[in-house]
């Protein structure tokens, strides 16, 4: 299956993610996801972002509210708007999944 | 053109996941694409007509009657509502009240489906 | 476009929210969902607990008693009852020692025909690939 | 005897922590305390009256009208309020609106608090 | 201080209380907080249990609302009533902390 | 009773949870408690960021001009502004990894004279232990 999961939790109560395959697999961080984006704990990248072939994304409007900018980022991950969002679920990715 | 179906639950003010799911409706209509929106749980919360808008708070009650007015179908669940106290006549004008059996139906011809829960 | 299949996934324990209990009551509308579609179109849902999920799934809740509020293990039983598919992940409850015994099985007592199944990761893996939508609790 | 002041913060309907608020309250009172409540953020959905009893949802509002006549004083965030569009006349009796230095203003004297936070 | 701190999370997003310390101190589980009296996850009681020097208390109500007896519960914790934890907050302890 | 030390303790990230605003919102409030107490009370605020609730304090915030709501920045300034203390845990801060040049440090260009102090958790502990009363959110 083509999957977008979407992330908005930094501190996350499931472990459903890890678990998961997909045969496209797009990550897309909002909300306070996006700290996986930018936050390096004990100096090591998030988790989230090891998982294996997917592909990584975060809405700049909630990367920007929270004082991070692109420049922040982890190189894995692309910055992408709302418009390119409904871009994503509409033509790259068939199921959506809320974490 | 395709359809988008959005289930949305979290409530009006905490996590801020309204303003984000008014928002990518928002982009989806802009773009041609179909949206319903259902709400559930606390998002009733957008149910209660006559919310003041205040800088610490969310406030979506002008960016939702827009999307209403741009062809976005909404319904809210009426269960949750009466629950909560909301009523019939405190709906705003073009939200429906449907039990929980509309989101299902929606979800049958939508293209896509994002279903956002939590509180 | 007929039947098309519907995957709720229930990833956190009960009654600190209200998610798990949304799930259920969703899931069971689906019976009377026909009245807004087309002849011939129905939507078939399917209850997964996962995760901390599981939790859910535990017998002899005392919700009602207590707090006056439905259980969850009377929703599950609702659902066994509609023949809504009911799935507890096997894997969690191993991780967090429960046992078949401890868990909501069946709805016999109200006549029920379904009994809950007790899957591994790898089938609701398959389950979600095989779904048109899914939808997380 | 003496006097506990409770915060409480999160929604009527999701996580059950009004449910425990007011059967702790209740508890309380019935030791003979003193009870003090301020609900704010989505707590403040007790300040809608008319609020239905189902079997499926968290229904507090006959347990808060009982301790209010029990002499529990109960006050809701008022911006919090009218920013989900609760208003003046929305508010069950005997239910105070005031700003957030009411509850201040209450721990002040108050031999415990216990504060309540989340949605 | 005496401190009770009211646990009502099983999956915890703070790290307050493994970093508090009080010359006495209370865990009170409520909610979903009662499963660190219960669950023992991989084996192992919840590391809730392990914090020294507290003394552990579930409420009964919550406990039973989710399926578990008194008879469930680790032998280092104590049920009680709504009405045993108004006097433990109004006798035994000074201040609360609901983390 | 004079003055009361009330500590107001954020844990959690902003934005996804209305708890970190409302506990500035709250702290501010102290201000005009007066007028419900008796002559010479008043209630004395701190509020300390721990855990990820340091990420509160993480400067540039464009919450107002992206989604029209004030951002825990402003709140953070508007309470140095009054003489409400904030502090950051620092040993949180080198955790995530939070450089002090990235963090809301002072209100200058508002005139407040009070700064930000970066602190160790033990002097948290510490002033948790002098407060009457302690707020977590």
């Amino acid at each position: 299956m083509k999957l977008a999961v979407f992330l908005s939790d930094w501190r996350r109560t499931e472990d459903t993610l890890e678990r998961m395959t997909a045969d496209k697999l797009g990550i897309i961080l909002v909300g306070n996801g996006i700290y996986h984006a930018v936050v390096k704990e004990k100096g090591k990248e998030s988790p989230v972002l090891a998982k294996a072939g997917a592909a990584f994304y975060v809405l700049s409007d909630d990367l920007e509210t929270r004082g991070y900018t692109s420049a922040d980022i982890s190189s894995k991950v692309k910055m992408v708007s709302y418009g390119d969002i409904v871009d994503l679920i509409m033509n790259d990715y068939e199921k959506t999944a809320w974490l | 053109m395709a359809e988008l179906t959005m289930g949305v639950f979290p409530s009006l003010v905490g996590s801020m996941t309204l303003d984000f799911s008014f928002r990518l409706a928002e982009a989806a209509i802009a773009k041609g694409h179909k949206v319903n929106v259902w709400l559930s749980g606390n998002a009733v919360m957008m149910a209660k007509k006559g919310q003041r808008a205040f800088k610490d708070y969310s406030y979506n009650e002008k960016r939702m009657m827009e999307l209403i007015a741009k062809g976005m179908e909404i319904t809210v669940c009426e269960a949750c509502a009466e629950a909560r106290g909301y009523h019939k006549e405190d709906a705003p004008e073009g939200m429906k009240r449907a039990s929980m059996d509309w989101f299902l139906a929606k979800t049958h011809k939508s293209d896509r489906l994002l279903h956002i829960g939590g509180e | 476009m007929g039947a098309v299949k519907l995957m709720f996934v229930v990833q956190r324990p009960p009654y600190k929210s209200e998610s798990p209990r949304l799930a259920l009551t969703h899931a069971i509308s689906s019976q009377t969902a026909e009245i807004y579609m087309d002849d011939g179109d129905s939507v078939v849902p399917t209850v997964v607990f996962v995760g901390d999920g599981v939790l859910n799934a535990v017998k002899n809740q005392q919700a009602m008693k207590l707090y006056g509020v439905t259980s969850t293990e009377s929703h599950i039983k609702n659902c066994l009852l509609i023949d809504t598919p009911i799935w507890v992940c096997k894997d969690d409850m191993e991780r967090l020692g429960l046992k078949q015994d401890q868990m909501v099985a069946d709805a016999d007592e109200m006549g029920a025909e379904l009994r809950t199944q007790f899957v591994t990761f790898a089938e609701i893996q398959k389950e979600m690939e095989a779904a048109k939508h899914l939808l997380f609790f």
